[in-house]
């Protein structure tokens, strides 16, 4: 019972690092898998007098990674509804040749500057539309997102630190009368802290079990599927090799650096 | 005769401006009981503490079984202290052990056997009359009860030393008697050499002993 | 010394505290700045062959602060460097009207096709144009958003928890024992924990001072103000009455709570 | 004479299956010097902690100062406390208070004014000889000079009532002495009740005494 009580302190701590860490990871894919959704939906438009060659394009502007011409009709069907089709007819004469392109990814404003540039410098092509002003806001909230992100993530670190650390205190106070006393007794360094190492140990595989049984749980709850879904995004949340992996790599190493704190901050008692 | 102890010009302090012990010179034959009195605050207490190795002499050299302990290795002292046993004043029992696991202490430290080790602490908390409670913790018993673990750790592994920090203070008559079999035992099966810090010598001592007292910094034998 | 240090670890916990609480809520304003500044941007187009009555239409839809009629020129401009002049002139004659709404909030997909089906039963409105691709984006990025920062508050909240919980501990190491010994001594408990509650509110004030001090380096730091107008939204970072308040508050009733904690903990040792 | 402590068919334990003081009889008068003896383990210490409320009767009655002990309310045993003065076994001072911090906390507790507060832990620290000591903490003290700091806290704020367990077991002769002169002294002067556990009653008593053995649970008067 007691030291039941014992191991859970420790489980605890390292429970809430490892969701803390998933989490992350987590929140990474996501934007990951965002930036994906949103390159997938982001393109150019270009407006030329000439065919253009598909193949030198492609070669001399890397950052496209396709483009399609357009039929004319798209282009006149956002306003179809008020011109006669007489006049469609004239447009449709009159009108120079549509692309679209697809980018490798997705591009900040000064890349996709640089790009408009790049391509009006050609004399035939005579637009960009590069939809701008919904590229930026969409841009800028991902930017705020990264710094925010950023910003919370540092206060779960820095809020990390502080309970690893007050976890390392606790264990101060419960070990050291024991081990001071072991060492009154000859005891060498590794066997007095052989105690605090298998706790460690322990725990630290518990820790690591119950997280995969939580974010396995996670995984499959519909809630969080749902709430993924109606962002349009596909995240795998829980990867039961690599991420248990990333888990009891994480709570091993701090827990055992943990005991060794313990172990060189020993104080003899005179 | 070898000596186990050897103390030459050795001082021993606290902090700068208060010498506990100044400058003195004894040493002490192996195999020898001896006593070690002095008042209150006289510097019983620090001067086993320097012979375990807790209290580094302030100047001069103490040697014990043959170690230098002014500028010893960590490794060296940990063996030395595999062969003393002691009885501290305020006893340093291990709360979150029973009194079984803590009589075990020092045999598993030194990694005997457990057959061993179950005989060993057997006997001892029969002689020291603690059968009954062998599976209580510190905090559970009487401090002369617990006094009395504390005697039967120190003497677990058969040490070839023996500090006692008076072993007896919170003990009646009977109980100290069963003490004080104990130290004489070792001292005459086992040659262990004891030494013991008592406000009392018992009146009936079935072994000879030497006596030493503290007073002021220096340290006298009792003739 | 030994006092300060005392101090120190429970000044730090609450430090922490603070820091995450204050992050929080400066999160919260950019968000909050951000989507005050998506509502600024965005805005639907409706082309209606009759003129339409501003009046009348703002009281019909209270989702829409403002309605603009459009001039020609700019819906025509967009195609206008592939075009001949007489076309466009041409154009100009057929086109209807093209008027731009301005929304009272940020609106939801819903929201917009709701809107959107409200119009189109005025049969003078024959299109809205709702840039419903470019909408979508950004929302559903503001929806992971929201998610993203729910879960990480939560996981703050959790670690801080924990780490008030490990500071309890703490202090019970610390200060049982002499409570008890007071306790033998026949002291009332009020008495017993006056030492504890005084630790407790003085190092509230300095938790509390010390953020005041932090948050106000931070507000006036380059690096942040940079970071946020880069994004392009002007967030209020420590506004030094409120967040002050709002800081004391949590810091003192934080540390009261966790010395009551202790004191109705405390078990009397026999 | 009027009684301080009147025990009725009291039954002390720890738990259900061990009684350790049993069904037992007695009283003593207001101002009496009383010794209770008994052998390790026999249940000293037990008694004394029933005494100030700190283990409840399992059974009978226990009145102290005119105070049934069995189911009194917390403020009421608080005041009795504020009114008795404690020697522990294991001393029981405060780490983290200097001695001077120590032997005012019962002051502290009454309320006492700080003059008064002053004078009488400068005369208690003079009488146990640790005036110069004044300023070190607990850790920093012999096993013999805690002793006598818990001494002069169970005595500094003149308690009617004072319970000293074993209060001279680390100590030598002629610090003992300090510590029975005090004792006798609040006895004579202040008419204070002394109840006190020891092995050894001491051979020069200057005042009359009491005597109780504890014996297999139960409590008899040697006379
Ligand atoms: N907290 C406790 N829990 C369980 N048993 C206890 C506890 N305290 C003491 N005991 C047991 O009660 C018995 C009496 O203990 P007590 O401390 O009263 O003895 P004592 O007469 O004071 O002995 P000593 O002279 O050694 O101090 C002992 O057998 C002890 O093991
Ligand atoms: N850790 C310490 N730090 C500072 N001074 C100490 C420390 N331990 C002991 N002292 C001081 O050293 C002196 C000698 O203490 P020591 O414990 O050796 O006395 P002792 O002879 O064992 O007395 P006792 O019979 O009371 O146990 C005392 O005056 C004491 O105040
Ligand atoms: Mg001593
Ligand atoms: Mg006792």
């Amino acid at each position: 019972m007691k030291s039941f009580k014992n191991h859970l302190s420790l489980i605890v701590a390292l429970l809430s690092i490892l969701f803390s860490i998933q989490t992350f990871i987590i929140v990474d894919r996501a934007i990951d898998a965002y930036k994906e959704k949103l390159v997938g939906n982001y393109s150019l438009v270009i407006v030329s007098q000439k065919r253009v060659d598909k193949k030198d394009f492609l070669q001399n502007n890397s950052l496209v990674i396709n483009i399609d011409e357009l039929s004319p009709d798209i282009v006149i069907k956002r306003l179809n509804s008020g011109i006669s089709s007489k006049n469609i007819k004239l447009l449709k004469l009159s009108l120079p040749k549509f692309y679209k392109l697809k980018l490798e990814h997705y591009p900040s404003p000064l890349e996709i500057n640089n790009l408009t540039h790049k391509l009006l410098r050609d004399k035939s092509i005579i637009k960009v539309e590069t939809f701008s002003k919904s590229h930026d806001t969409t841009y800028k909230l991902l930017l705020l997102f990264k710094t925010v992100i950023t910003v919370f993530a540092l206060s779960v670190g820095l809020v990390t630190i502080l309970l690893i650390s007050k976890e390392l205190k606790i264990w101060q106070f419960k070990h050291n009368e024991r081990m001071s006393i072991m060492g009154l007794f000859g005891a060498p360094t590794w066997l007095r802290s052989a105690v605090l190492f298998r706790l460690a140990v322990v725990d630290a595989l518990i820790a690591t079990v119950m997280g995969f049984v939580l974010f396995t749980y996670i995984s499959y709850s519909e809630w969080i599927n749902e709430e993924f879904s109606s962002i349009g995004i596909d995240v795998l949340i829980y990867d039961k090799v690599t991420d248990f992996g990333v888990m009891l790599l994480v709570s091993l190493s701090l827990s055992t650096l943990l005991a060794s704190f313990i172990v060189l901050g020993h104080k003899e008692e005179v | 005769m070898d000596k186990v102890i050897v103390a030459d010009n050795l001082s021993l302090s606290y902090s700068k401006n208060e010498t506990i012990i100044n400058k003195v010179n004894f040493s002490v034959n192996s195999g020898t009981f001896v006593f070690i009195t002095g008042a209150s605050g006289s510097g019983k207490s620090t001067l086993l503490k320097s012979l375990y190795g807790a209290l580094k002499p302030d100047s001069g050299s103490l040697i014990v079984a043959g170690v230098e302990l002014n500028g010893v290795t960590k490794s060296k002292l940990n063996l030395l202290r595999r062969h003393t046993g002691i009885v501290f004043q305020d006893y340093k029992l291990v709360k979150e052990w029973n009194i079984e696991k803590n009589i075990m202490l020092p045999l598993i430290i030194g990694g005997y056997d457990s057959a061993v080790t179950k005989n060993q602490v057997d006997s001892l908390l029969k002689h020291v009359r603690l059968k009954h409670q062998s599976g209580k913790y510190p905090q559970e018993l009487s401090g002369g009860e617990q006094q009395r673990v504390a005697m039967a750790r120190a003497l677990s592994h058969n040490p070839v030393l023996i500090l006692a920090d008076e072993p007896t203070g919170n003990l009646d008559d009977y109980s100290a008697g069963l003490i004080w079999n104990l130290l004489e035992g070792a001292n005459e099966q086992l040659k262990s050499t004891v030494i013991v810090v008592t406000h009392h010598i018992p009146e009936t001592m079935n072994v000879a002993y030497k006596h030493f007292h503290i007073e002021y910094g220096s340290i006298n034998e009792v003739v």
